[in-house]
């Protein structure tokens, strides 16, 4: 057994395999399915100041080798989640990272301030990059905005703080950079690519939403390099996400230097996805020769 | 993957093993899978979740739900028609080979209903692949001495699907087919119009139906307009198929709702047979 | 049969399939495998004033539904290309457009002018997107750098002039119009995005560039809608590429408003793929009652 | 697909029937695919381009390359060994199977050294999956009347390849396995260092190799220090392998570059087999 035990910022975890916000719903769902207790952290579906029906249907479509969704963020809203969600999930067995999103610098200082109110959270996550909603993608894509969300969140909670960028952009490097000085603890690299899928027979789109987010196998080499670009700018953790199937797609956002990875679409094809990563990484450290998982993080070897 | 058991949904999953594969009708498949733990806890209107694919391909991706057709021993049945690339992945297995599947998923029919000394009359009304939750159903019904009528629509005579399964339980069935190659020459929901409009003002029926949304939409109306009770099988693309990815919701009417995050509903796990008239229907 | 004929600003096509840069070489390793008379027009790998060795191997690997590639712009260089290339080429029964890269504004204009001399070429194709040179990326990433060059490459040429742009932005619409302003006369929308691969066994890139272009089914989603994005934004023709391997795929481009398609890596599975998907797009017209291509073009339902 | 025709290659695209299927050795499947028009045209060196997917999935997206093992009236076989997912998709094919399938593709062996009264002794030396070629070299040799002597190297026993098909040609074949459990314990390198030193002063040798990189590397070298002609069949990602992609590129020694842009040569054209004095050898 190597030591899987990783330190995202003051986050310190038993290994560094997390799930992926809106994959996972509120773990109820899947509690049935997998031994939680076993998990680096659990990260919830988004929640919001109020309630979002989300959006009409269809909201997913397959693609090759992935999926689009334009869920738009449903979800129970604050003081429901706080009342319905938080005392199974706060009992669940897994360090527990709520994932927010405001339409305003006020609405996710105002999240951040509630949930630090509430015992068990062992983190904040904030989704500034969601592709699905209105006005979803303008903090991500801007520096100013992103650093200023950041801070205006950091001021508000003294719970590890991951910022969650887009990889919509000519440079993620910027709002990399922009995150960190804005006090962010690590960075979340990286939400989905915003794609488009048309039914020719209606010559409708697939989505009610028209666009939605890629995820998925096919998006694994971008989000990829999105982490690796980022890990050479900031001095904070990067978790990696994006097309993660097995335990070898998310090493290779360790040794590209990511500190942690998220678990998202491949859930969907396998509920218990998460644990095959968890065990492959351990599998390969044993067979390498490495003592620790912090051995592999960065490792990439370029001559 | 050993199997893994869902104690709150009784689901699993699991490599089956393909016991039989047979085209019942042009472009229609019918499996037998060797799933003796999903055998024994399924109920009818539950479905099944298979990957499409081999496990270290990635696409299609996605698992294809398919409702289960019969239980039979240590076997679970699906039938299916060839849409896309997921079916035809599908239809290309042969018997003996490892099938990926989870299961049993979703509520089953509510047969609620017929706790009652004086059971309502069961109205199957099956469109196309729409069909095979109501076999299931039929199956269940026959087993507590309850004998349903079934109404079954196809496109031509030889897509007329579960005839033969009928016919063993027992069952009264009435064909439509849009060509009038066989029964009625029209729609099926002709025939449930027809259908209710003869029952005795005494009787009282109970509809199941499951088949294209058009259809299940036309059954609805019909079933509102003769206040007769109406529970539809949906279906929406199915990312995860057990409750967490929000994607195959359908609306619910309003007065459903007890705040406006509750428009929608997860098929998969709050169906996906739901009451009719708790459905806001659209236009699809 | 229905009307193929395709207007690509003052080019007229027999129909709207083109093959992409770099995937059907300079077209005499292509002649054996199909007629080279039936495709819309042909574009040719980039051609660059000087020769380019190319980057070291390996240069390629696969990903999910899709592959990286750094191939570095290997070609021959302008006067090979005129010398050794360009006789086969303009006789090869195809319209001929030429795709041309360079460092610096002048080079594009320098290209331009060259090829302007020659006869037999119908049109000329800027790479101003291609990421696995350095600098490949500065011009279409910056508004003002992509309207300069084009702008350039106007006033050396009279022949029919596209702009090939890259999806590695955070907003192609401006960067569209900064082309269409620059005097673009189509828009190629776009490039491959830029990703990674690593080899977990040896810790290593699995592309000796680091970094390479994805491209193949994977991408086409987020083609798409790059190219709906901008077909709203601008009034030049688009020509729509990423991941198309069937006509359905093609004619997804076309719905959501190109006005042409280019076939890229779908070639390298089935060297006949482009043949494939002109025979169904007529097929699709002709089973939906459309006369030409024409209606089908930007005839995207939203509601 | 219609097979077409190439000309210039005469290689053709089409879908050959998979007539048989079978593990040769552990994880390794021998494959002789019906392909009248690339067995008849087809030379040794050659190899095809298989698509390890159905037509309509897209993963794995590029087909595999593998050299032709033998051309047996209508039929072209191979033998690979299960490295990928692509290796692992085609080990499932079964008899009856169509197999989308590009070829011959590539330069073949250069005999051109045969064509003199005297012949040099053809020396094959084959690490792996890397013997299929040599058997179809030595398959032509033993038409011209030349015989051939073959070096063959393996992990183990059981993994060594072609033994009986050179049995069956009357080729002299000496083996090498890394753990020694037949044939000379060590590298088949060793045998052709060996092989050459005990060449007799007059006689002449041309080696053809092909396997791993670095076996071929150290043949390369051994031939070279006895001034011996050598070609090598490399390999490479090939995504197309018919010379449109640029990618399945090998550096060449700069005597050979007629100006920076040939620096690179497409193996998938102007190889597999170069001649191993033109390469640059890497790393790798
Ligand atoms: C509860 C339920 C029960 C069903 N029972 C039956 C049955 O008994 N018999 C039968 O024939 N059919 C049944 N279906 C329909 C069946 O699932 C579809 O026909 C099948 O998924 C089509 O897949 P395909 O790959 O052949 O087609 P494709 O063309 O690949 O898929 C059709 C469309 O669905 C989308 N899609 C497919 N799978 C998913 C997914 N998992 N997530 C998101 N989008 C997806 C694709 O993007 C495409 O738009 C059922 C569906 C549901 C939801
Ligand atoms: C000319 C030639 C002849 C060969 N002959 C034989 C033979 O006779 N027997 C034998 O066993 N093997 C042979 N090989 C090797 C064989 O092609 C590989 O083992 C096979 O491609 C591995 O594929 P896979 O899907 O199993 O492995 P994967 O793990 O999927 O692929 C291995 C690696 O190759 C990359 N890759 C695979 N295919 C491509 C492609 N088309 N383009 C770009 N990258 C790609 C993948 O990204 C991965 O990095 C030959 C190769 C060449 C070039
Ligand atoms: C159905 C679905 C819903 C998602 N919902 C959210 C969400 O609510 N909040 C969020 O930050 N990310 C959300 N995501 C993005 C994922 O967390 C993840 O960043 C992305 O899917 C890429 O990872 P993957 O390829 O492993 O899925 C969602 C993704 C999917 C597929
Ligand atoms: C191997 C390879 C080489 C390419 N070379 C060029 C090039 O020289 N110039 C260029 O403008 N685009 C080049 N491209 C990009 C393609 O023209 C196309 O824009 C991209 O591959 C997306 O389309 P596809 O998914 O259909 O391949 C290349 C792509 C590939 C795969
Ligand atoms: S399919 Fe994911 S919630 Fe129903
Ligand atoms: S594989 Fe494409 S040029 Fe050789």
């Amino acid at each position: 057994m190597a030591d899987l035990v990783t330190q995202i910022g003051p986050l310190r975890l038993q290994n560094p395999v997390l799930t992926a916000s809106g994959t996972f719903g509120y773990s109820d769902e899947m509690a049935p399915w997998l031994d939680l207790t076993r998990l680096g952290a659990l990260v919830c579906k988004t929640v919001t100041r109020a309630p979002r029906a989300g959006n009409a249907p269809p909201r997913t479509c397959e693609t090759s080798s992935g999926m689009l969704n334009a869920i738009g963020l449903q979800n129970v809203g604050l003081e429901a989640f706080r009342r319905d969600k938080l005392p199974f999930l706060r009992d669940c067995g897994a360090p527990l990272i709520v994932n927010v999103a405001g339409e305003t610098v006020e609405d996710f200082a105002f999240l951040c301030r509630a949930l630090s109110e509430e015992d068990g959270i062992a983190g904040i996550e904030l989704n500034i990059s969601c592709p699905n909603v209105a006005h979803g993608l303008d903090f991500a894509t801007d520096p100013h905005l992103t650093e200023d969300v950041v801070a205006h969140a950091r001021r508000a909670t003294t719970l590890p703080l991951f910022a969650k960028l887009s990889p919509n952009v000519s440079d993620i490097t910027l709002i990399a950079r922009a995150a960190q000085n804005g006090g962010a603890d690590a960075l979340c690299v990286a939400n989905t690519f915003v794609g488009l899928a048309v039914d020719v027979r209606s010559r409708r789109p697939r989505l009610s939403n028209v666009t939605g987010g890629l995820s998925g196998p096919a998006i694994k080499p971008l989000a990829l390099r999105a982490v690796w670009k980022c890990a050479g700018t900031v001095s904070i953790p990067i978790i990696g996400v994006g097309g993660i199937v097995t335990a070898h797609d998310a090493l290779e956002f360790l040794i590209a230097g990511a500190t942690a990875v998220q678990v998202g679409t491949a859930t969907f094809a396998q509920p218990r996805a998460v644990l095959t990563v968890i065990e492959g990484i351990d599998a390969y450290l044993n067979e390498n020769g490495f003592r620790s998982v912090t051995d592999v993080v960065g490792s990439l070897k370029l001559d | 993957m050993n199997p893994t058991s869902s104690p709150t949904q009784a689901a699993i999953a699991m490599m089956a093993r393909l016991v039989t594969i047979k085209s019942v009708a042009p472009h229609h498949f019918q499996l037998s899978l060797l799933a003796p733990a999903m055998a024994s806890r399924a109920l009818a209107g539950q479905f099944v979740h298979v990957l499409p694919r081999a496990a270290d391909t990635s696409d299609p991706f996605l698992r294809r739900a398919f409702s289960i057709m019969a239980m039979r021993g240590e076997e679970i049945d699906i039938l299916f028609r060839v849409e896309g690339r997921g079916t035809r992945q599908l239809s290309l297995l042969r018997a003996g080979d490892n099938v990926d599947v989870i299961g049993p998923l979703g509520r089953p029919f509510d047969v609620s209903p017929f706790h009652v000394k004086q059971p309502p009359l069961p109205l199957l009304v099956g469109g196309g692949v729409g069909v095979p939750p109501l076999l299931c159903l039929a199956g269940a019904l026959r087993a507590r001495q309850i004998t349903p009528l079934a109404l079954i629509g196809a496109r031509t005579s030889n897509e007329v699907l579960g005839a033969t399964e009928l016919a063993s339980m027992d069952v009264r069935t009435r064909l439509a087919t849009d060509d009038g190659s066989v029964g009625h020459h029209g729609r099926v929901t002709d025939l449930l119009e027809h259908t209710l409009h003869e029952l005795p003002p005494e009787a009282s029926a109970v509809v199941y139906a499951c088949g294209p949304y058009p259809m299940l939409r036309a059954v609805a109306q019909i079933a509102a307009r003769h206040r007769t009770l109406c529970q539809v099988s949906l279906e929406e693309n199915m990312p995860c198929g057990i409750g967490v990815c929000n994607g195959c919701v359908v609306a619910m009417k309003q007065e459903q709702n007890k705040d406006d995050y509750g428009r929608y509903r997860r098929i998969c796990l709050e169906g996906p047979a739901l009451w009719a008239h708790e459905i806001e229907w659209g236009e699809r």
